[in-house]
């Protein structure tokens, strides 16, 4: 992955004021939603920034910082949480920010019925004990301990709403930009906060976001310059940016990661020695050379690379196929034949299915990729392989997406019975000195590593394109395209 | 050989036309009652949970829960249809399940864009294709025949998005830079108010549509041109022009108006592939994305709206092709 | 002698490419007021020959030689624009189908007016109209703006022949040419066109060249006839020497092939058919059929000589053809014990309609065994209705129609198979009545397939055998109905009726699409089958003289309903019914046209 | 003296000589024009190389032979494609799908089309109306559009595509069927059958369908090109049946993103694919002339 050789112009441009900035970006359709803490496509991420803010945020390196509209986020107790806002921070309309907004932001996460996507991660907030201490601090009691708050009111689609905020409302958030126009499936335009709390910014009087279904149509959009940037450019498409004068491309090396999903209970999964097999099957590299274009990093069957916790210390995996000949062979399993099921979800997903499947033919097992436009319908989470996809989280708050009983998407029916692991997550969460917690951590991602479902080949960088006249893109570890759309297009301005 | 005088006379006709084009649009009615119960029917078989389909890889099950409540899929499929139908009288399509508007409002615009492409395209390619059409007839088995038989052949030969990349690739992006690449239709904003835009797509219609209809008006052209009573109009004296433009053209544009409707009808099945690669807001996008939402009320009105067009179409081609064919008339 | 106002000299005509020739040395030439006719059978070259004097020639063909003085001008040597200003000015042209000739997509209004437009005919617009008016009245057609109206599929083919004429004469040209303007109208039609052509022509000197396959009608209009056979001029005399003093086997033949309206007698037709272009012998082309031929016919084709002043011929037996005239047998024997027997089919009281309108009305008549009788009428009255009735081809009828005392079921599948095999159809078109994608056998054994009566092996003998039956050879069995004439497609259509030996023959003008030549050998055929095979007939036909040659017994019909039935002799010397007398007046007959010729 | 009694004359024309299919005359006359033979050529190239290819192809259709998207990698003739596989080899390999795609839903079309249209012809009465109401609903949906929602329904696969192709071609074949069929019917041979009681099946099938073959011939050159179109055109959409296998349509839409740095991905499958159409186009060209002249000389005769 290379990263350097793209970095955007160095911040040393003093940044200037004004100009309609338009953004494409990949996917979108007619269910596009605006929702200062939900999102269901891509394009609803940039729209989502633009409007609303969380409380921490994360920095390019992946570490959680208050520069949020929290001034303090601590932990009193296991069990006990202390939020406090920032003065004179106003909403789009005028309202200042209060503990109260907090509150109902919160309370709106957990209401289960708003199936909202922080949900999970929020579980261990006990809705009806939250106290509003003064004008700008709330006291969160827990249901139970839980260290990882924090990392989760840094996740970009918590962000704080107005008390009263409905996602049919008027769109009113914290964030540099208001909503102006939505058109589900095509655009959405958003114009310049003028009393944005963080002085002199943002740059742009507009900024307009819109949904591309054909990646190649969103490039030649760039190409022609109808638009400033894009997400995703297409790999083949890089050396045709790089190549055309007055655009850049950005690669930002967050942490998203395809993972093939084996489900531990499901046969032939449900014994270790098939999905050990599988593990020595893949061979990551071809795997990052063939579906990236080289475009991320080897991974080692684990997610969460950037938490200060995890275990890089275990061995990396490569492929062995006489070793997995023999697995199979033990399992009973030789010349098996497994369907595996995928779709377009993300980049890469039928692609990492299809080369997957070509390495498998080598240990005799015939995988039949089905590529199912239907995909997240029913059998979601029934299947016992199938391909999905993940953006960058820290560990503890990812286990809780996907990775526990009560996870909303546990493709790989983890843990097995009889497992700890639960128990370890509990301790964990509970655990406030963060080098004890690491060490529990390692044991569970040792766990996973040894028994757990998932193969996970590579992490994907996140390659972006823009117009180079657009000044203030950094390279960052962030969770969003294009450095998480120059925060919001706050940070990024014209030359 | 002998053609018996026909029943019907002088009066009897005009009232012939009106009962003919009023059966047609009984007819046609008909056929949108079927085409609406395919349509519902077909829709109602779209397997697994919309509301899964809606929320994507984002659905929880409560937010699941939380949709499928709100759609009461889950009232009796009869009660379902009248409501549609009956709806659908009223102009109401129903309420997007994806985009949790009404229809009408989410396709409202994206109409009005698809049927200018559309009408854009029509205007360019029939009388082009029948100008061509007529002069190949007329020049048959002469270089310009021959090199009309093959570049239309060609053309038909590639399908619309090749057409639709090579353009791009020569106007836009990579050799040329002069036409914009995709077609960007600020919300409220209508078509024509930048018609550069428009150019590109146009053009691949264009490119997909005339060579059909140019091969089917050579054929009724040659058909014609064969004829006796062009013979006679020669041999009666007529100057040239005369013998083709009065005698020989409307005769033969008879069996061309229906090819050219099913041809135009044919266009908004292309648009799909065309607004795709073009970006175009049409209801050429909206079907794919309603298709794989499962967006049953998008996807039912849309179908709707296609037969509909295709009714109306061949409504017009029927009467186009009466008014030119007068002996039609009292077949009726 | 007057100038002529038009003279073709040493036309030829061949098919573009090939150099085969389809029209070979052809010169004549027509004074003012003149009608010159030209007779020859199907494919002689009549057409072409009609359209270069037009300085025309079909797609295909072309003018290779020869010229066509009009006045002082070679229409041949003329450029396409002043060709296009000869044509409807000074020679003008009726064509062979009227229904077809004018555009369906015009008013006959617009059809008539753009050919005076395009000649200037006329200064303004009234003076058009006023003309278009006088030209409706010379051709006995209304004159109103509302009939101008008109859509061509509007108007009987009598009307629509009559604009035909009209357009013709619209700018009173020198020279006119009609191509067989009459076929496919029924006589009384005929007769008023006939008449038209002959006021116009000679009240304004027109030069007419009639082009007919019609000995009989040319006979009553023309002054002189040329006689083509395989694209020659043959024989060119005056009307009356043609008829009384012919002097080329072929003109004889044909004269002895046309029946005879007083006195019947059996046909004598001209075994085999012309040559097609590129198939004509080197030497005389009518020698593989003439009863005549010398062996040094072989060689070359004799020239055009003339005998008596006016009088020319391509024979070298001239003289002797001129003594040996073919003479006529006698009368066709009436068989009078046709009441003792049960007859084979019996109506009573038949009434037939096509979803409303009535077409057949309270139809009664007989059949015995070995009986035919014809059914007469002009095109419309019902005749083939009538016939289709019987066969269980058209269900829409009441009353009773019994066949051997047991009445039939109205459609032919309804009826048992010992019925569909006893009753046989042959059709008007012999092109439309065997399916081109099929074997003659094929087509001929079908019936046995279908009844089963015969054992697969002898399928192919029988058929022989039929096709024997019907003086054609077993070679042709493995042929396509288009590789057949149509004489021997009609004798097909027979062969397959025949192959079920049935006991009616149900027979819907089988000859009306052949030439006359063709036609006598046909009516030969089946009065020889109906004699010998005892047949029972229904010989369906509008062409009254036929009549006499084949029938005991004549219906004669006229708007769906039997206004006279008789004995032929009786129905066609002494008629009763109005309408059978003014059929009887308008029938052109070679009786008539000797008479014109001798006047 | 005595009259001589006809007997039929031994002069035989030549086109009477010669006794051939009517049909088989057709594609014969048809052949004999330049472009039916090109249209040929093209059409046996490309089944050619859908049939020789997987045995020719240096590679296997999913083996990884260098980085993604490169026009030029040593032992790769026309580069890799977007996941490093051998453009050429996948190309060998990709042909027979979307043939055998395109052959049966042509066929199926075909089938059903004609038989529709020749029931429709020949019962000329309500059922006529009935049938042709019905067809004329499922031409109301655009071929892709139906294709489409029938493969979100159920899946893309094969049958699915080939069940959707196939219906939305038969009406458009039953509509020419019928069109063709109308003026046969009428014709007094059917009613010669009708008079002997030969049965109805029989008819249409020995009577009126072979008269109307050359439309059909001419139709379903068109109808394939339409479907091998359509099917390229969903593959586009991203609707294709089993990913990963080698597959003209699938190639192109695998490829089509990295068209301007390497064509070869899709330029290969188009052309082949053009090619195709144009060839099977050609042929039905000529036939269609051929049938013009041989359906104009029987009606002149
Ligand atoms: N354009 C053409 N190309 C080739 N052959 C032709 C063409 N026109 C006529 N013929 C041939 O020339 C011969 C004469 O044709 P023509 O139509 O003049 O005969 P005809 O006497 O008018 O016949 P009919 O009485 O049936 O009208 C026929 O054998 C015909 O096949
Ligand atoms: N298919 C039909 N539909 C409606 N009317 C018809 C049809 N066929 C014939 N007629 C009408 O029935 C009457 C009798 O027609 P028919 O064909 O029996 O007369 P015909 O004596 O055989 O004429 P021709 O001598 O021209 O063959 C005519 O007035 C005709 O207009
Ligand atoms: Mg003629
Ligand atoms: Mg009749």
């Amino acid at each position: 992955g290379t990263s350097s050789s793209t970095t955007g112009p160095s911040a040393a441009a003093s940044p200037k004021r004004g100009g309609s900035f338009r953004l494409g970006v990949t996917g979108g359709g007619a269910n596009d939603i605006i929702d200062g803490q939900n999102i269901v496509t891509k394009p609803d991420q940039a729209r989502l920034v633009a409007g609303f803010e969380t409380l921490l945020e994360y920095d390019e390196d992946y570490k959680l910082q208050t520069t949020g509209l929290a001034e303090s986020v601590t932990q009193d107790a296991p069990d006990q949480w202390t939020i406090r806002v920032k003065q004179g921070i106003t909403f789009h309309d005028g309202k200042t920010l209060s503990a109260d907004d907090v509150i109902y932001s919160l309370r709106r996460i957990l209401t289960g019925s708003e199936g909202l996507f922080g949900n999970a991660g929020l579980m261990s907030v006990d809705p009806n004990n939250m106290t509003k201490m003064d004008d700008r601090t709330v006291r969160l009691k827990l249901k139970q301990a839980d260290s990882t708050i924090a990392d989760q009111l840094g996740q970009y689609y918590n962000g704080v709403v107005p008390v009263g905020y409905t996602r049919s409302g008027p769109q009113n958030g914290t964030g540099p930009y208001k909503v102006q126009s939505f058109n589900k499936g095509q655009q959405s335009v958003h114009v310049r906060n003028a009393n944005y709390w963080r002085s002199g910014q943002p740059y742009f009087d507009q900024v307009t976001v819109i949904d591309f279904p054909d990646p190649s149509a969103q490039v030649n959009a760039l190409l022609s310059g109808q638009i400033d940037a894009m997400t995703d450019i297409p790999f083949a498409q890089i050396t045709v940016v790089k190549a055309h004068g007055g655009l850049a491309v950005l690669e930002g090396n967050g942490a998203g990661w395809l993972p093939l999903c084996m489900a531990i209970d499901m046969p032939p999964f449900d014994n270790n020695d098939v999905r050990q097999a599988f593990r020595l099957i893949a061979d990551r590299n071809a795997l990052l050379q063939q579906v990236l274009s080289g475009h991320g990093r080897v991974a080692n069957d684990l997610y969460s690379p950037f938490d200060p916790a995890f275990d890089s210390s275990l061995p990396q995996r490569h492929q062995d196929i006489a070793q997995a000949k023999a697995l199979l062979k033990k399992a009973g399993r030789e010349n098996m034949v497994v369907d595996l099921h995928t779709t377009d979800g993300a980049a890469g997903m039928v692609d990492s299915a299809n080369v997957f499947a070509t390495q498998a033919a080598a240990a005799g097992v015939t995988i039949n990729v089905h590529n199912d436009p239907n995909y997240y319908g029913d059998q979601y989470l029934k299947l016992a392989f199938s391909v999905d996809f993940w953006g960058t989280r820290n560990y503890l708050p990812q286990v809780a997406n996907g990775s526990l009983p009560t996870a909303p998407y546990n493709e790989c029916h983890w843990p097995p019975k009889g497992s700890n692991y639960v128990s370890l997550y509990q301790q964990a969460l509970a655990e406030v000195d963060t080098g004890k917690r690491a060490d529990i951590i390692h044991q569970m991602q040792k766990l996973e590593y040894d028994q757990g479902g998932y193969i996970i080949p590579f992490f994907n960088n996140l390659v972006d394109a823009y117009n180079t006249k657009v000044q203030g893109f950094r390279v960052s570890k962030a969770t969003l395209n294009l450095d998480s759309f120059g925060h919001g297009f706050r940070t990024i301005w014209f030359a | 050989m002998l053609d018996r005088p026909g029943a019907a006379t002088g009066p009897a006709r005009t009232g012939g036309i009106r009962m003919f084009i009023l059966r047609r649009i009984l007819q046609g009615l008909l056929v949108l009652v079927l085409v609406s119960i395919v349509v519902f029917a077909a829709t109602q078989a779209l397997p697994g949970d919309p509301a899964r389909a809606i929320l994507g890889r984002t659905a929880t099950p409560a937010s699941l829960a939380a949709l499928r409540e709100q759609l009461h899929l889950n009232r009796p499929v009869l009660d379902q249809y009248v409501t549609w139908a009956t709806g659908l009288l009223h102009g109401d399509a129903g309420t997007s399940l994806a985009a949790q508007e009404p229809v009408a409002k989410l396709l409202g615009d994206r109409f009005i864009n698809t049927a200018f492409l559309l009408l854009c395209s029509g205007l360019i390619s029939i009388p082009l294709s029948i100008l061509i059409g007529a002069y190949a007839a007329l020049w048959r088995d002469r270089p310009f025949d021959v090199a009309t038989s093959l570049i239309t052949l060609v053309f038909a030969a590639l399908p619309e998005f090749v057409v639709g990349v090579a353009l791009v690739v020569l106007f836009a992006t990579t050799v040329f830079h002069f036409l914009p690449a995709i077609t960007l239709i600020p919300p409220g904003g209508r078509p024509w108010e930048q018609p550069i835009a428009l150019i590109l797509p146009t053009l691949t219609l264009v490119l997909a549509v005339t060579p059909y209809v140019v091969r089917i008006m050579r054929a009724s052209m040659v058909e014609v041109l064969e004829s006796d009573y062009v013979e006679m109009a020669r041999l009666k004296g007529l100057p040239e022009r005369l013998v083709l433009r009065r005698h020989a053209l409307p005769n033969a544009l008879g069996p061309t108006f229906q090819v050219i409707a099913i041809n135009l009808a044919y266009l908004a099945g292309g648009v799909i592939v065309v607004e795709y690669i073009f970006n175009y807001a049409g209801i050429g996008g909206a079907l794919r994305d309603a298709v794989a939402n499962r967006d049953i009320p998008v996807v039912q009105a849309l179908a709707m709206s296609i037969a509909g067009l295709y009714v109306i179409l061949n409504l017009l081609a029927d009467i186009a092709t009466i008014l030119v064919t007068p002996r039609l008339r009292t077949r009726l | 002698m007057v100038k002529p106002a038009i003279v073709v000299d040493r036309l030829h005509i061949a098919i573009r490419g090939s150099g085969l020739e389809i029209v070979n040395d052809l010169s004549f030439a027509i004074a003012p007021g003149e009608v010159l006719g030209l007779v020859g059978e199907s494919g002689s070259g009549k057409t072409t020959v009609g359209l270069a004097l037009l300085g025309h020639a079909r797609r295909g063909a072309e003018i290779v030689g020869g010229s066509v003085r009009i006045g002082d001008i070679d229409v041949l040597e003329l450029d396409s624009a002043a060709r296009t200003r000869l044509r409807g000015r000074v020679i003008s042209y009726v064509p062979q189908d009227p229904a077809s000739a004018l555009n369906p997509a015009l008013r006959i209004g617009t059809q008539l007016r753009e050919v005076l437009e395009a000649h200037g005919f006329g200064k303004s617009g009234d003076e058009r109209r006023a003309r278009i008016a006088e030209m409706m009245r010379e051709v006995a057609l209304p004159d109103t703006a509302r009939f101008l109206r008109n859509y061509p599929h509007e108007l009987s083919g009598g009307q629509q022949q009559r604009i035909g004429l009209a357009i013709a004469f619209a700018c009173r040209p020198r020279v006119i040419v009609l191509d067989e303007p009459t076929t496919g109208l029924d006589v009384t039609t005929q007769a008023h066109v006939l008449d038209t052509v002959r006021e116009l022509a000679s009240t304004h000197g027109v030069a007419a060249l009639y082009v007919s396959h019609d000995l009989a009608v040319v006979g009553t209009l023309a002054s002189r006839v040329a006689v083509m056979y395989a694209g020659r001029i043959i024989e060119l005399g005056p009307a009356s020497e043609m008829f009384s003093a012919s002097s080329h086997p072929y003109t004889q033949r044909l004269i002895v092939a046309i029946p005879h309206l007083t006195g019947g007698r059996e046909l004598v037709g001209i075994a085999g058919h012309a040559p097609s272009p590129g198939r004509r012998p080197p030497g005389c082309a009518f020698e593989p059929r003439c009863t005549f031929a010398l062996p040094e016919c072989r060689e070359a084709m004799p020239a055009l000589r003339s005998i008596g002043q006016v009088h020319d011929v391509r024979c070298v037996r001239a003289e002797d053809v001129l003594h040996h005239a073919p003479t006529r047998s006698g009368e066709v024997p009436h068989d009078a014990d046709r009441r003792v027997v049960q007859p084979v089919l019996a109506l009573q009281g038949v009434h037939a309609a096509y979803r409303r309108t009535t077409v057949l009305h309270d139809i009664n008549f007989e059949i015995a065994p070995h009986e035919c009788l014809a059914l007469v009428g002009e095109s419309g009255s019902g005749k083939t209705t009538l016939a289709r009735s019987i066969a269980g081809l058209h269900s829409d009828r009441w009353g009773a129609i019994t066949f051997q005392g047991t009445p039939l079921q109205k459609v032919a599948r309804a009826r048992p198979r010992e019925v569909r095999r006893s009753i046989q159809y042959v059709f008007q078109n012999p092109y439309g009545s065997l399916n081109p994608r099929r074997t003659i056998r094929q087509i001929v054994s079908q019936p046995l397939e279908v009844f089963g009566s015969v054992k697969k092996g002898q399928i192919d003998e029988r058929v022989a055998a039929m096709l024997q039956r019907v003086s054609l050879t077993a070679a042709y069995a493995d042929r396509f109905p288009d590789q057949l004439s149509g004489g021997e497609r009609q004798r097909v259509a027979i062969a397959r009726a025949l192959i079920c030996d049935p006991s009616i023959l149900i027979c819907d003008e089988v000859t009306s699409a052949l030439d006359v030549s063709v036609q006598a050998a046909i009516v030969e055929l089946l009065h020889g089958l109906q004699r010998d095979l005892g047949l029972a007939m229904l010989f369906v036909t509008h062409n009254l003289p036929l009549v006499r040659s084949i029938a005991q017994r004549v219906a004669v019909m006229s708007r769906g309903r039997i206004v006279e039935l008789g004995g032929v002799a009786q129905v066609l010397e002494t008629p009763r019914d109005a309408y059978t007398l003014r059929l009887l007046a308008d029938t052109p007959s070679l009786e008539a046209a000797l008479e014109t010729a001798a006047s | 003296m005595s009259v001589v009694t006809p007997v039929v004359s031994p002069v035989l024309t030549p086109e009477v000589m010669s006794s051939r299919r009517p049909t088989g005359a057709l594609l014969r006359s048809a052949l004999g024009l330049r472009r039916t033979q090109i249209g040929f050529g093209l059409v046996l190239l490309i089944v050619a190389i859908a049939f020789i290819g997987p045995l020719v192809a240096p590679h296997g259709a999913n083996d990884f032979v260098g980085t993604p998207n490169t026009p030029s990698v040593p032992g790769a003739l026309f580069g890799t494609d977007h996941i490093g596989q051998d453009v050429w080899s996948r190309f060998l390999h990709g042909g027979l799908t979307i043939l055998a795609l395109a052959a049966a839903a042509t066929g199926l079309g075909l089938t059903l089309g004609v038989a529709v249209g020749l029931v429709a012809a020949y019962s000329r009465n309500v059922l006529d109306d009935v049938l042709m109401r019905i067809m004329d609903v499922i031409l109301a949906f655009p071929q892709i559009m139906l294709a489409l929602v029938a493969i979100a329904t159920v899946g893309p696969n094969p049958a699915t595509i080939i069940l959707a192709v196939g219906l939305t071609t038969m009406p458009r074949v039953a509509r020419v069927t019928r069109g063709a069929a109308q003026p046969v019917v009428e014709r007094d041979f059917v009613a010669a059958a009708e008079a002997i009681g030969v049965p109805r099946f029989r008819i249409l099938l020995s009577e009126i369908f072979p008269n109307v073959l050359s439309p059909l011939l001419v139709e379903g050159s068109l109808r394939l090109t339409y479907a091998i179109g359509v099917i390229a055109a969903l593959a586009f959409l991203g609707f294709t049946t089993n990913p990963g296998s080698a597959d003209w349509g699938l190639m192109i839409q695998e490829n089509y993103i990295a068209l301007t740095v390497q064509p070869w991905g899709v330029v290969l499958p188009v052309a082949a694919i053009a090619l195709l159409t144009v060839g099977t186009g050609l042929v039905g060209d000529g036939i269609a002339r051929a049938a013009a002249g041989i359906d104009r000389s029987r009606g002149a005769a």
